[in-house]
Order: structure tokens, then sequence, then C-alpha cells
């Protein structure tokens, strides 16, 4: 290797600081430093907040506007990135340095096609015409795993599913073969199948390309499979660095050890999940409790009735043409599901990205029709063909947590408000100023600070955010909690606190959970029944346990394979 | 880690220069309108005042003014400065009335359109469409003649103002109505719109609470300007014979009476209305941008 | 040689019988060709009639001209006056009303007709003036005999083509952006002007017309705006012409039981010192100064002086007295005044609205409290007609006939028996109900003259009416170009000439 | 497909018999045309025969149905003041307009959107403020005022350009055109510019808010992470995503433009549709403003139709919506 090759990324001493609409100022990053090699993959990992997302975005001049590099200096492949304009000389955008953005859902502009914002990158750096582009495109859509691509090319991204638009925009960030990639948690939102595809992608650029990638994530399994330097950060500072074995072997820094802890394990299930300093935390301990004895209700009992049935469900999108009235393409995203949900179990549901889990909790929590079959709550039907029915009680009995945080809270109104809205509007708390105090509670049983509450979204990390919306729904004293994702965006030791508190409270309340997620680990610690589900399909429904050690469908045997977990690392295999 | 810099009161209100300024500016003149009773010199609405021999007399800053008219008299003899100022107060009530009153409407309906879409949303632009085929004017005559023959006092100056405002409204709302219908059908698709849908909140609070701040921006913009409009229509109206009284002119009325004598070199009588409704107008527009990037909380820190 | 000029109004129709609109008439009047016309100096003139008779007192005899062709070519015969009056007097043209007393037109030979009216009738020329000769066998040829109406919306060839005998031949005609004549090289009359091609262009807004005229884009405006003659006569290249127009200004009053100002109580206005009171209380020198800048006269009486029953003595004016104005309605038992509702049109009359505020103005100073109201002719007008007011404003030019006797019939007379057509107010007096229907018959003109100017001097001491003044004919033109200006306000550009 | 255009001819339908109904109780209160077309001394018994035959005198229910009655049958009356069908009329009178109205736009547009661009990319820069400035005076001034001062300014003083009129047209079939003769294209620009003011400050305005908004959004920064030029990110990417309340807006000023540009059709005497009906107006024409509504109402339905098609071609999330 030659070393004499400057690093790709040089970050020495950087400082980021926001100003604040208040008149003060909030540093994000504090003295960071970090190098990377050509053809070497480092993982940033730490805390949700932690600053990781501002350290990408100020190596790419990309930080939201108050935001600015306060001291400290960045080098792309040697050269000197100026703070002010945020850009280095002779390094472009895009062609030098690609990026993958946390959120996919909002990466993309919802008005153009997944083409076009493919190609246009291809006809600016590269000069390529038009059918070359496409040409491409096609490629790059194959080689991030997308199915049917020529197809999906002319989609626009709202009617692609979360994982599809993350390997949309991850197939943008690599069009142009750039020698820096920062990718912020590229894979969070994929299937371990799809992620294990992208993984490799990713190491055979740097292997064979000599590109060198920042990779933010919050999965140690990710990290130990792939990177070859970990750097792990706490509340904007760095805590530890070094060789991926040697960091999660032997963490030194306090902060680091707890969050290698805190990794759910896939291997077996565990009572509780290990947490990060939960005697730190006391606060929030405390605001979980509180939350726990308030959402005891009289009629909640863990019967294990059935409390959700879901018969033969179809749901097909009809993407219909620009001339209103054209003959649309009619796309089944669901294709006669059935299951059944008991009260008070968590009933788990996983597949490949795009496979129509996220339409199945749609359905379920009343936002979309479905084309044929229903949905039963406590044996009354919500969703049918004749639409979607829910009235009363059921209305506060059923919520969601959405997949995506970025766009599921509304970035007009202050956190506070947001999170009060259905205290108030079921009148859970006899007075404002109540209601406010159980809004502080929320806000600090999913660990955030309380003065949270008089910040708007987008002052938030994603994990914060995506806690945020946990805190609303739970907000309204649910029976059922639809969960899409719910931790997907959290480190894993906000994640660990999320699922405990959400384990406790089904154990306390008898709160019935779906979650959906692809975190594997995650499902095998929380879930009591399991169903797999492959391009809209149901493949296979079975007790947790009996479906991790002995999973019956080839698909379920292949995803339960490609898990990456902290016993495979990668230093150690290259070494071993 | 959060180090609070102690802000002091200007810092806590945020507002550039400019936008004090401007706010300044719509203060001195909404309030000279307000206090036009106290502040005016002469009352150019008392008809025993009208000196006939006094009219067309030039500022008193120039050559052949009179000292006892800062800015002139009127081609009747009024003094254009208190002219101006009970002027202004017409003109603020009936344009600020009228803009606020079709911004009601238009961003109530178009919510309403927007969010629940099908029958009603065909029923409410279908009406917008009837009331588009007629202009302004038209449907204002309409609508004061109604006034009119309902009951007799119409016309005075009194009740004139509410009825042209409701004149000028009636035709107005459809622009906001359909700019906000627009804007809602791109709300209603996003995420945080389901996520309160999910709560189980009532149409009219995810409508008014959620979507409403989100497509407020166009609305502003639409009304900062119509002021100028509606103040000029009130104008047009007053001419038609169905507005206020020749006895008791509105800054609209003024400018239109002081432009049939551009020509003949009597500036000031158009010239200073129109200066005064400029200024309003740039004033209002000013605050209201600032307002509107107010806001918008992704921009509250930026300057 | 092109004289383009232009008004804010447009021709109307081609059809001379489908209107009755005086611009219009008078732009046909460039066309066609009447059997008499006005001169120069507005005297009844021949025009295709060379000589005229009373045979029977309803009977007039009109020699023809010989050697007049039409624009197509035709000779003009009496088949063709007799033709036209045929259409003219059909009941569904819209100009019927123009020859009231007319019954019938009688060839007796081809180039001798006979008029018959309604019995005996005093200002038949006058009325012939305006009935315009139009060609039988093109009319034949183009199934143009029955008249246009623009009231009922029937329209035939004659709308759009105009074959006349005039001085001028219509080239194109498009309304509202132009209409183009050509010279009658072939007129019978020996041209006055050295015309060769009129260009009319119709512009609504003052402003711009003043502007087209200083830009160079127009020879003439007619009218052109009084607060603007300053300007344009301090322009070098532009002159301004003007002279007192037929069209007197005029307050009517309302008679009938109650005001609407003040419903519920008598009408003070029917208590002719009210009426004085008011009169007295007008300023119209100021008003004559300021508003209409010295170029209007201000008037006691109800016509002209050019106008048959124009009475030097009549045209006394109630002197501008305040005080005398106060004293009247203490007498009347209005020491503290009266409510009344003052109404106007904006955009009819020359600064009508100015004219009413200033009244209104001195009216509140005198302790009648005022309320104007102005609106724009369209709404006005109808609102007049069906009496609507309490006290507003009326021009009258006795147009077309020019003759006192317009008044007398529209303005004073009661609504009855053809009579009172304009008088809203409901004004009646039984002197000038007698002497208006006997001016009607009168065919010796001292007599009837007498007659007008005794009922005018009624109606001047009994304040029917209170006069203001009488409105300017003011036009611009550009140095070089010559036209004489008329009070009745019609452009006659077969007198004009350019350099 | 079918079900679509159904719907909106019936609805289309509804707005015009809604429109005509509307009209006929107004013309009551817009005057009588008895007043304007009588002479100066006709006799009450001839204002009356005259009122008779023109129908005034029957009840509103009989003169509303004989008009549609006469409507359904194709025809729409003749122009009591210029004597012509009034579809004529207007078919006449709808290329002047039709003209003046593309060039506004085109102006307001084409000069709207990029200072608008300009503004939200340097919100607080000196550029930015003075054309800000200079267009909300724009727009606080009357039409009125405006068109003779460019008339003075231009026309008077430079004497470069027309005060009045349309100048030179051609006539292509029924269609008359001033684009193709230099006078009419010299008669097009003051009027158009007039016409222009008012929207031009309301779409700059427009796309400067809505761009603001839309450069904070994620996408635009993902856009730049590509290294997309910028000017392709700012006219091509945010603009669309800032267009629609652009597009609402542009589509009702230009259906109320071809509709109602009264002032300065009457400014520049331009021989459009707003000279029509302003002058049908004053002179009471019932037919023309009865027709004329009806065109209107009908113009109306079909842009708004247009925008909301428009709105799901600029955005794909409401397709499933609109059809
Ligand atoms: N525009 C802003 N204004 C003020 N504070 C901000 C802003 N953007 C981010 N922050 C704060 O900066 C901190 C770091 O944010 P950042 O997005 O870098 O976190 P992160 O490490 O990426 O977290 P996550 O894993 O949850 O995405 C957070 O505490 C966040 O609240
Ligand atoms: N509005 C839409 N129009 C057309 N197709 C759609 C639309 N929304 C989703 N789809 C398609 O439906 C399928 C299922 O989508 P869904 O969002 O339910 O997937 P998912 O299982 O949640 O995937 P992920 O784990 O990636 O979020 C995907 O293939 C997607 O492309
Ligand atoms: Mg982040
Ligand atoms: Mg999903």
């Amino acid at each position: 290797m030659s070393n004499r090759q400057p690093p790709v990324l040089e970050i020495d001493n950087l400082r980021v600081e926001y100003p604040l609409a208040n008149g003060g100022l909030f540093t994000a990053v504090e003295n960071a430093s970090l190098i990377i090699q050509p053809g070497e993959i480092h993982a940033l990992v730490g805390e949700s907040g932690a600053g990781k997302t501002t350290i990408g975005n100020a190596v790419m001049g990309l930080l939201e506007k108050p935001g600015r590099i306060a001291s400290g200096s960045i080098h792309i492949g040697g050269k000197l990135l100026d703070p002010t304009s945020g850009s280095a000389d002779g390094v472009v955008l895009g062609r030098d340095v690609g990026a993958v953005f946390q959120d996919p859902m909002t990466s993309l502009n919802p008005l153009f096609t997944v083409e076009s914002q493919l190609t246009e990158t291809l006809r600016t750096h590269l000069k390529m015409d038009r059918a070359a582009s496409r040409v491409r495109a096609l490629e790059l859509m194959k080689a991030v795993g997308i199915p049917e691509p020529e197809r999906r090319l002319k989609a626009y991204p709202h009617q692609l599913s979360g994982g599809q638009r993350q390997r949309v925009v991850i197939a943008a960030a690599l069009s142009c073969d750039p020698t820096l990639v920062v990718a912020d948690e590229p894979t969070t939102a994929l299937d371990v199948s799809v992620q294990a595809q992208i993984l490799k992608l990713l190491r055979d650029l740097a292997d064979n390309r000599r590109i060198g990638i920042l990779l933010v994530t919050h999965n140690m399994g990710v990290v130990a499979q792939i990177a070859d330097r970990v750097t792990i950060m706490h509340r904007g500072k760095v805590v530890e660095s070094g060789p991926t074995a040697e960091v999660l072997r032997h963490p030194k820094a306090e902060y680091a050890k707890a969050l290698i802890g805190a990794v759910p394990r896939i291997d077996m299930r565990l009572d509780r999940f290990p947490v990060v300093g939960e005697e730190a935390k006391g606060r929030a301990a405390d605001a979980r409790e509180a939350i726990r004895a308030k959402a005891f209700r009289a009629d909640a009992t863990i019967d294990g009735s059935e409390i959700l049935s879901v018969e033969n469900l179809c749901v097909d999108y009809v993407t219909s043409g620009l001339i209103p009235g054209s003959k649309g393409h009619r796309f089944r995203a669901v294709d006669n599901v059935s299951f059944k949900v008991r009260s008070g179990e968590v009933f788990g549901l996983v597949g490949e990205s795009g496979c129509g889990k996220t339409t199945i909790a749609n359905v379920v929590a009343g936002l979309v029709k479905p084309t044929s079959g229903r949905v039963l709550y406590q044996g009354k039907p919500v969703a049918g063909e004749g639409g979607i029915r829910r009235v009363g009680p059921l209305r506060q009995a059923i919520q969601m947590i959405f997949q995506d945080p970025y766009s599921s809270l509304n970035s007009r109104i202050r956190i506070g408000s947001i999170l009060a809205e259905p205290i108030l509007f079921y009148r859970l708390a006899p007075s404002r100023a109540e209601a406010e105090s159980d809004v502080a509670q929320l806000i600090e049983a999913v660990g955030l600070d309380a003065d949270s509450a008089g910040r708007y979204a987008h002052a938030f990390s994603g994990g914060q955010r995506q806690r945020l919306s946990i805190a609303r729904a739970l907000g309204a004293r649910p029976r059922l909690i639809v969960c899409d994702e719910p931790t997907s965006s959290l480190d894993v030791s906000v994640q660990a606190q999320i699922l405990n508190l959400l384990k406790d409270l089904r154990d306390a309340t008898g709160l019935t959970l779906l979650l959906i997620s692809h975190d594997l680990a995650v499902v095998r610690q929380m879930c009591d029944r399991i169903a797999v589900m492959k391009s809209g399909k149901l493949v296979e429904e079975a007790a947790a346990e009996a479906l991790f050690q002995s999973p019956q469908h080839p698909y379920t045997q292949e995803l339960l394979s490609l898990v990456p977990t902290l016993d495979r690392i990668r230093g150690e295999t290259e070494v071993a | 880690m959060n180090t609070l810099a102690s802000p002091n009161l200007i810092m806590r209100i945020g507002a550039p220069i400019s936008v004090m300024l401007a706010a300044l500016l719509a203060l001195v003149i909404v309030g000279c309108a307000l206090l036009a009773g106290w502040l005016a010199p002469y009352d150019p609405t008392d008809l025993s005042t009208f000196e006939l021999i006094n009219a067309e007399i030039p500022p008193a800053f120039t050559a052949d003014g009179d000292s006892r008219f800062l800015l002139g008299t009127d081609n009747q003899g009024r003094d254009l400065l208190s002219a101006m100022m009970y002027g202004a107060r017409v003109s603020i009530a009936i344009g600020g009335g009228a803009v606020l009153l079709a911004a009601s409407i238009g961003v109530f309906l178009g919510l309403i359109a927007g969010y629940f879409g099908g029958r009603i949303d065909a029923l409410i632009m279908r009406i917008g469409d009837v009331i588009l085929s007629f202009p302004t004017i038209l449907l204002a005559l309409l609508v004061s003649g109604i006034a009119r023959a309902l009951f007799p006092q119409a016309g005075t100056a009194e009740w004139a103002p509410l009825i042209l405002i409701c004149a000028i409204a009636i035709h107005e709302w459809v622009q906001y109505a359909r700019t906000v219908r627009a804007a809602t059908m791109v709300e209603t698709a996003k995420d945080y719109v389901k996520a309160v849908k999910v709560i189980g909140l009532p149409g009219r609070r995810i409508m008014l609470r959620h979507i409403l701040p989100n497509v407020m921006g166009p609305v502003l913009v639409i009304a900062t300007i119509n002021l100028a409009a509606a103040v000029l229509t009130e104008a047009t109206l007053s001419f038609l014979g169905v507005g206020m009284p020749p006895t008791y002119p509105s800054l609209g009325t003024l400018i239109r009476i002081g432009n049939e004598f551009v020509f003949s070199g009597i500036w000031w009588i158009a010239l200073f209305p129109a200066l005064t409704l400029v200024l309003l107008v740039l004033a209002v527009n000013v605050v209201g941008d600032w307002l509107r990037d107010r806001f918008n909380p992704k921009l509250r820190v930026k300057r | 040689k092109t004289l383009r000029w232009s008004s804010p109004t447009d021709v109307t129709t081609l059809d001379p019988y489908a209107h009755t609109e005086s611009f219009t008439t008078s732009m046909l009047h460039h066309v066609f060709d009447p059997l008499v016309r006005r001169g120069r100096t507005l005297e009844l003139e021949p025009a295709l009639a060379v000589s005229w008779k009373n045979v029977k007192p309803d009977t007039w005899r009109f020699e023809l001209r010989r050697d007049v062709k039409f624009h197509n070519g035709n000779p003009f015969t009496a088949d063709d006056v007799v033709a036209s009056f045929a259409r003219l007097l059909d009941p569904g043209a819209r100009a019927r009303g123009n020859i009231a007393t007319v019954r019938k037109a009688e060839k007796v030979d081809d180039f001798t007709v006979d008029i018959v009216t309604d019995g005996p009738y005093p200002l038949l020329l006058n009325d012939l003036a305006g009935v315009y000769i139009l060609d039988k066998e093109w009319m034949e040829a183009n199934g143009a005999l029955k008249p246009g109406n623009i009231a009922t919306g029937v329209t035939t060839a004659a709308s759009t083509t105009a074959v006349g005998t005039g001085p001028f031949k219509v080239e194109s005609y498009k309304p509202d952006a132009g209409t183009n004549f050509v010279v009658n090289p072939d007129w019978w009359d020996k041209p006055q002007h050295n015309l060769t091609r009129i260009e009319f262009k119709p512009v609504k807004s003052d402003a711009t017309r003043v502007a087209a005229l200083l830009s160079g884009e127009l020879d003439l405006i007619a009218p052109a705006p009084l607060q603007d003659l300053g300007r344009i006569g301090s322009a070098s290249g532009f002159k301004v012409i003007e002279e007192p127009s037929l069209r007197l200004i005029m307050l009517s009053l309302n008679f009938r039981p109650e005001l609407k100002a003040m419903p519920g109580q008598k009408n003070p206005l029917l208590d002719p010192k009210v009426r004085q009171a008011m009169w007295h209380a007008i300023d119209m020198e100021t008003i004559k100064k300021r508003v209409m800048r010295d170029k209007s006269r201000n008037t006691g009486t109800l016509v002209a002086p050019p106008v048959p029953g124009y009475a030097k003595e009549n045209d006394a004016i109630l002197a501008y007295d305040t005080n005398r104005a106060k004293a009247l309605l203490a007498e009347a038992g209005y020491p503290n005044g009266f409510k009344v509702k003052l109404n106007c049109p904006n955009d009819r009359y020359i600064n009508d609205e100015q004219t009413c505020v200033a009244i209104a103005a001195m009216w509140t100073r005198a302790g009648i409290q005022t309320e104007l109201q102005t609106e724009s002719r369209a709404t006005y007008f109808p609102r007049q007609d069906r009496g609507e007011f309490d006290v507003s404003m009326v021009g009258w030019a006795t147009l077309p006939p020019m003759d006192g006797f317009s008044v007398l019939s529209s303005l004073l007379a009661a609504q009855k028996d053809g009579h009172g057509g304009s008088n809203s107010s409901t004004y009646t007096n039984p002197k000038i109900e007698e002497l208006t229907r006997k001016s009607a018959s009168e065919l010796d003109e001292t007599k009837r003259r007498g007659m007008l100017v005794e009922a005018l001097k009624v109606a001047h001491d009994d304040v029917a009416y209170i006069p203001l003044h009488q409105q300017p004919v003011a036009w611009a033109v550009r140095d070089g170009v010559d036209v004489p200006q008329f009070p009745d306000e019609y452009v006659r550009l077969w007198f004009a000439t350019i350099k | 497909m079918f079900k679509v255009i159904l719907s909106r001819i019936g609805q289309a339908a509804l707005v015009m018999l809604v429109v005509s109904a509307v009209s006929f109780v107004m013309f009551r209160y817009v005057g009588d045309p008895v007043a304007s077309m009588s002479r100066e001394n006709a006799p009450i018994e001839e204002k009356q025969a005259l009122r008779r035959s023109l129908g005034l005198d029957q009840s509103f229910v009989v003169q509303y149905g004989g008009f549609l009655k006469r409507t359904l049958s194709g025809d729409l009356g003749i122009s009591y003041r210029n004597q012509r069908p009034v579809t004529e009329l207007i078919a006449e009178r709808l290329p002047a307009t039709m003209e003046l109205v593309i060039v506004a736009t085109f102006l307001s547009l084409a000069l709207g959107i990029p200072l608008g661009v300009l503004c939200a990319l340097r919100p607080s820069g000196a550029a930015a403020r003075l054309v800000q400035a200079v267009s909300l005076i724009g727009i606080s001034t009357p039409t009125f005022v405006t068109g003779i001062v460019l008339i003075l300014v231009f026309a008077v003083t430079l004497g470069w350009l027309p005060s009045f009129g349309r100048g030179q047209v051609v006539e292509i079939g029924w269609w008359s055109t001033g684009f193709l003769t230099w006078s009419g294209l010299k008669s097009l620009i003051l009027p158009g510019i007039t016409l222009a003011l008012y929207q031009l400050t309301l779409i700059m305005r427009l796309v400067r808010s809505e761009m603001i908004d839309v450069l904070s959004t994620d996408y635009i920064r993902f856009a730049k992470a590509r290294g997309l030029p910028m000017r392709y990110i700012h006219f091509r990417l945010a603009l669309r995503n800032a267009l629609m309340p652009v597009i609402t807006v542009t589509g009702l000023q230009i259906g109320s433009l071809i509709a109602f540009a009264i002032v300065t059709e009457t400014v520049f005497q331009w021989p459009g549709m707003g000279l029509l009906f302003i002058q049908a107006v004053s002179f009471a024409d019932i037919p023309v403003m009865a027709a004329y509504l009806l065109f209107v109402g009908l113009l109306f339905v079909i842009i708004n139709t247009i925008v909301d098609i428009l709105y799901a071609v600029v955005d794909p999330r409401l397709r499933a919506r609109s059809a």
C-alpha cells in the first residue's frame, strides 16, 4: 500500500457550533479528529445526537445554515477545506466526494423520477449523454440490489419503499466513483440481505478502487463486519478511536464499554436489553416509571385474546399516468396476507425491504384502504374494501410510530405542543399544566432533555426525532402500537432504553405491539411471534424462538445467516 | 456546552433595522389614520368648511404655497394632508378588512377542499369558478346593490366601508382558496399529517393546527400584495358610485382625482396620496416577509 | 391629406335609423346627406332638397337636387327619399321618434316629394336635418329596406355598410379600433375642406387621448379635457379651440310629496322660497373660476343663447347671497335648514362631480345639510329616470331640433301626451302645460318664440330647475389643422382644412 | 377518462347556469339600457315602448327563461351597441386580448421567476431589496397611473412607442395578429408591461417565498452533495418544488386578464375583451354582458381544469388524487 498517497480525509480538532435563536451557542462537535486512508472504511458510532451527522455535513460543506466550523481543519485528499465557503480547491462534491444522507425519505426530490435524479449527476460530472447515463443508472440500480430496476427507474420517490429509496440514494452517491464517501447510516432502512449486499459493495469499492469511506452507523454488527477503524463519539466528543477489533474487543472509555455492551444479541433471548449507564439516567428511568404507572389500565389484561386480525389482505398501488384517466400501472404490494395478533403480545413483521410491511402497518393504522380483505380490531372491522372505519375509542386504541422520523414531525409546531396534542385531545390530563408535565415526562422517558419541548423538529438529530415520535404515540395511551422500524435510527443504547420501555409497558399494561423491523436481533429480543414476508406474501409465521432456532422457509434461513454480529469482526477474520 | 449569551431586547425581537423601520412607518401611517380626528389640521369631511377659493393651492414648501396647507389643497379646497389622513383611515379599514376577510374565507375553504377532496372540493372550487366569472367590480356592484335594496342607509359614510369590504372580499377569497387548496393537497400526503390522523384528531383540528401553518407562506404573500389592489379597487368602486361618497374620499379616490390633474401640473394631489399608499404597502410587505420567515422555524436563526 | 382624430365615444352603427345617438349621427353626416342641413352658423340650408314650401298646414313640398350620385354610382331621385322615409317610419326603426310627427313621404315626380305631418308642425325642418337619405336600389339589393334597431338587435346590411351621397365614403369600420373615411370625389357640393382621408380612432381614456395628440399620433381630439387645456395650449405646435356648447347644466328638484332624505316629512322643495334659497346659496362665480377654469358661462335660464326661446331677460342669475338664502329658508319655516340628497353623475358632464361637491359644500354652509352621492352614468340615468333622486344634475342641449321647445316638452311639461319624457321630478305648472301644447303647432315663428320665452320665464320665476352653467366645447388640434367648432358639439369635417 | 371528462363537463354546465342566473340578477343593478339608448327628448311613451321591445318589462324569471332558451339554441343575441352577433364580437376581440395576455404573462413569468429566485438566494442582498421595493411601488401605483406615465415617457416625451391601439394587424383566418408587423409589436410593449406589473410582483414574491422554504429541504442539500451545478439546483430542482402556488396564481391571473384587463385596455384603447366588456357595462348592453360572462365562466372552468392537471404534472404525489 502506498502510504505516500495523502489520506482521503483528515479531520483535525474540529469544532462545530450552532448559534441558537435565543442568542446562545450550541457546540455540536468538539475537538474531533480522525484520518481515513485510501481503501479504508472508517466507522463513526456513538450516541444518537452525538454529532456524527454534523461531522459528515462539515466535511461536505453542507452544515445546516447557522451552524459553522468554529475551529480545526478538514483536509480532503490533502486539500484544505475552506471553513467559510465549505469547499476545497479541486474537490468536487458528487464526483470526488459521494454522500449518503441519513434520511432516505427526504433526500430525494419528490417531483422527479429516480432516473432523472440518478442520471443528472452522471451527466454533470462525467459528461455522459442521455443513453449512456441511463445504462449506467440501470447498472447502479442493479448493483444496490433494487428488484425490477427498469420499472423503478421510472418511479417517483413516494412510490418506493423506505429501503428502496435508501438504495437509490446510495446508488447516486456512488455513481461517479468518488474517492471519499460519507455514508450516514446507509443501511438502517435495509433488511439484512440487502444490507449484506450493500456492505459487500462498499467493501469492494474500498478494496478495489481505494475509496475511503466514512461510515456512520448504529449497528455494531455492521461495524464489526466491514470497518477497518472505529471512532466512538459521545456528546460531541470523540471518546475512543482505533482499529475495529481493538475497540470492539477491548474498549477503554466508559461510554464505549457501555455502548458495546448494549448491542442486542441474536443468539439468545434476554429479559431486558442491557442499557448504558441506566443509573446515570435516573431522571429518564423515573419518567418511564411514571408513564408505566399512568398507562396502567384496569381493563388491560394479557389474556391472550385476539386483538387484531388481518384477513386476506391485499393492497394494490395504481400508478396513474400523467393524463388523468389513462391506464395506469397496477402493482400488488400486499398479497393475500392473514395473521392474528393476540392481546399483550409483541408481533414481529420482518422481511426484505419493499415487501409490503409499511403498507400493512398503514392499513392497520387506517391510512391506506385495502383493495380486498379486511382488518378486525377486537372483532370489529376497522378497515375493509368499504373503507376505513375508526370511531371513538378505536382511534385512541391504535397508534403508530413512523418509519421516517424526518417527515413525521410537523416542522412548524413546537415539540411540546405536538406531544401534548393527543393528551389534551383525549383528555388524558385534567389540566393544561398537567399535560405539560406529562409531556415533560414523555420526553424524559425517551431519553431527551425536558427542555426540548420548546424546540422545533429541525433542531433534532434523526434519532432524537424518532424518540419524539415514539413519545407522541405513547402519549395517547394506546392499546396497540404499530411500530414501523421504531429504532432503526437509534444508537444501540437508546434503542435498548426505548425497547425496554415498550416491553415494560407491555408487561405492565397489556400494550400490544406490531413491530416491524429489519434488525433481527431486536426482533428476537422483543417478539413473541414473528411473521416473515417476501414480495408482499407471508412466507412463514412462527413463535420467535422456534423461528430463530429452526427456520422453515429458505428465505428465513437466508436472512438469519446474513445477520452481521459482533462475533465476526473484520480485522480478526482477516488476520485469522 | 450550552453557553447562553445574554441577549438584549432587540436581539430578542430579532428584527433587522429595515424591518423595524418598516414597522415604524406602518405604525405611523396607521396611527395617523386612526387618530385623524385629533391630528388632522382640518376636518375634510365637514362640508361646511370647504372653500373652493382655496382649491389647488400647491404645497407650503413650494413657491406659491400657503402655510395653512402643508401639502397643499385638492381641487375642492380641502387640506390635502387632512384629506389623506382621513382617506388613509378609509383605505386601511377597507383594504385591510377586505384582505382579512377574503383571506380567512379563502384559507378556510381552501383547507377544506384540499384536505377532504372529492365532492366538497369540487363544490367549493366550482363556486369559486362562478365567482371568478364576474369581475370584482361587477360583483361589488351586485353586492352593494342588494345591500342598498335591503337597507337604505347602506350608502352612508358609516355603512359603505362594511359593504365595500364584503363586496371586495366576496371576489378575492377564491385566489386564496385555490392556493391553499393546492398546498394542502401536498401537505396532506406527508407523514406528519398521517401521524396526527393516526392519533385520531378530527379533520378540523388537523387542518387548522397542523396544515395551516405549513400553507401560510403563499397566503401571506398574496395578502400583503392584495392590500394595494384592494385599496385601489375601493377607489374604482367609489367612482362607480357604490363606494364612499365623494365628500369622504379615500386614498385611492384622492389618487384617482389627482390623476386627472397630473397633465396640468397639479402634481401634488396625486403624488402625496400615492406615496402614502406605496409606503404603506412597502412597509406591510417588508414586515409580512419578515413575519413569514419568523413563522418558519427553520429560518428562525438565519439573518 | 389625412386627418386623424379621436373622441371618447365610438360609432355605434352605420345604419342611421337604427340608433338615436348624437355622436353617431354626427359621424354619419360625413357619409349621408339629409334634405336640409345646418350650415357654418348652424342655420338650416338646402342639401338634397333645393327648396321647400308649405302646400298645406300639414304638407310640405320639397324640390330635390338633380345630378346627385350615391357612392355606388346610383343616381339620387325621389324614390330614394320615399324609400328612406318609409324605412324610418317603420315601427321597427329605433330613430322613428326623431320624426314623430311625420306621417308619410309621397313622390310627386322624380325630383319632388311631399311630406305629410300630423297637423301643423313648426319644427319639421329641424327634424329633417337629422334624416339621412339612403339609396333605394342598394337597400333592395341588400335586403336592407327594413330598418335595423340597436335596441332590439335587428341588423341589416346597412348596419356595417354605408352608401350615401355625402362628402366621404366609409373605407373601413371596426368598433373600438377605428373607422376610416376617404373623400367622395363626386360629391354634389363644392368641398370647403382639403381632406382626402379621415381616420377616426375612438380613445376612451382622456389622458391617453391627450397623450396621443401630443405625441403626434392624432391631429384633433374632441373633446379635450378641461384641466389639460392649459398644458396643451402651452405646448408648442398645438392649440385649443373652444366655444360654449348648447348644453346647459342644471339641477333638477324633486316635486314629490316626500324627500328620500327626510322620509315621512313634507318635501321642503315644494316651497318656491326654499328653491330660491337654494339658488341663492350657490356661488356659481367661484365654481366657474375654480372648477370650470373660466371656460363655462353661467346661466339663469334653461336654454343657450343661439337656441330659439332664449331671452336675455330670462337669463338672470339669483345672486350668491348666503344670508338671503338663510332668510328665505327661515321664512319658509326652515330656520335650521333641512336635509337633502344630491345625486350627480361623475363621468357624463364636464367636471360634474367637482361641481356637485362644491354645491354640496355651499348648501351645507347655508344650512341645508346635503348628502352627496356620485356614480357612473350607467347607473345614474336609470335611477334618475325612475325619480329616485331628491336633487340631481341634468344636462340639456335641446338636440337634435336645437329649439327651446324641447325644454318645454321634455323637462317642464308633465309626463303625458308624449311630453315630459325627462321630467322625472314631476314638476307641473298649468301655464307651462298650456304653452307647451300651443307652441307645438304654432307655425308662426315669432309667435312661437314668444310662447317659448314666456314659458321659460315662468320656469325661471318658479325655479322649476336651478340652472347652473353652459358647458364649453373644447377641442385641441395640432397647428395647421383648421376645424370649425359648433355649439351642438357635432364634428363637421367637411369644413376642415389641414396643412 | 371518459368519466372524468363527463363530470367536468357537468360541472362546467352547472357553473355556467349559476353564472347566467347571477348575471341576470345583476343586470338590475348595473343600469338600464333604455336610459343610455334613448335620445334626449324622447317622451315617456317612447321609453316604455323601448323597454317593452327589449323585454325588460317582463318578470325576471321570464327574461331569464327566454335567455336560457335562446342560449341553448345557440343564439347568444346581438349586441345593442355594436350591432353584431355577440359570439362574433367575442371571437373578434379574443385575438387582441390573447396576444396582450400572452405578452404580459410571458413577461411576468420570464422576469418574475428569475427575480424571485434571485431574491430567495440572496434575501438580504442589495439587488434583491431593490427589485422588491421597485416591484412594490409598481403594484401600489394604480394601473391607470402606470399606464399614463408609461405613455408620457415613451410615447409623448421620447416618441418611441405608440400611445394607443394595436398598430397594424395581419389577419390569419379569423385571428388578427399584431405579432407579425413592426407597429403591431411596438404597440404591444406598453400595455404588455402595464398589464404584467401586478402579476410580475405577485409571481416574484411567491417564488421567493416558496424557494426559501424549498432551499432548506434535505433533497436540495442532497442535490448539493451530489455536486450538481448551482444553477441547475436552483432553477430546475428547487424551482419546480416551489411552483405550486405560482401555477395556481398564474392560472387565475391569466383567466382574469383575458376577461377583465379593463383598465389597461381602456388606457391603451386596446380593442380587446376588457374594452368590450367595460363598454357593454357603461352601455348596459345586456346581451354582450350575459354572453360574455358565460364565456368567462367557461374560460375559468377550462383554465382551472388545466391548472388541476398541471398540479399532477408537476407533483406526481397528487396523481392518484387528480385521476
Ligand atoms: N440546526 C440545528 N440547530 C441546533 N441544533 C442542532 C441543529 N442540527 C442538529 N443540532 C444538534 O446537534 C447535535 C448533533 O446532531 P447530529 O445530527 O450530528 O447527531 P447524530 O450523531 O447524527 O445523531 P443521530 O444518530 O441520532 O442521527 C444534536 O444534539 C442536535 O440536537
Ligand atoms: N404510493 C405507492 N405507489 C406505488 N407503489 C408503491 C407506493 N408505496 C409503496 N409502493 C411499493 O409497494 C411496495 C411495498 O412498499 P412498503 O413501503 O410497504 O415496503 P416495506 O416493506 O415497508 O419496505 P421497507 O422495509 O424498505 O420500508 C414497494 O415495492 C413499493 O415500491
Ligand atoms: Mg445523524
Ligand atoms: Mg417501510
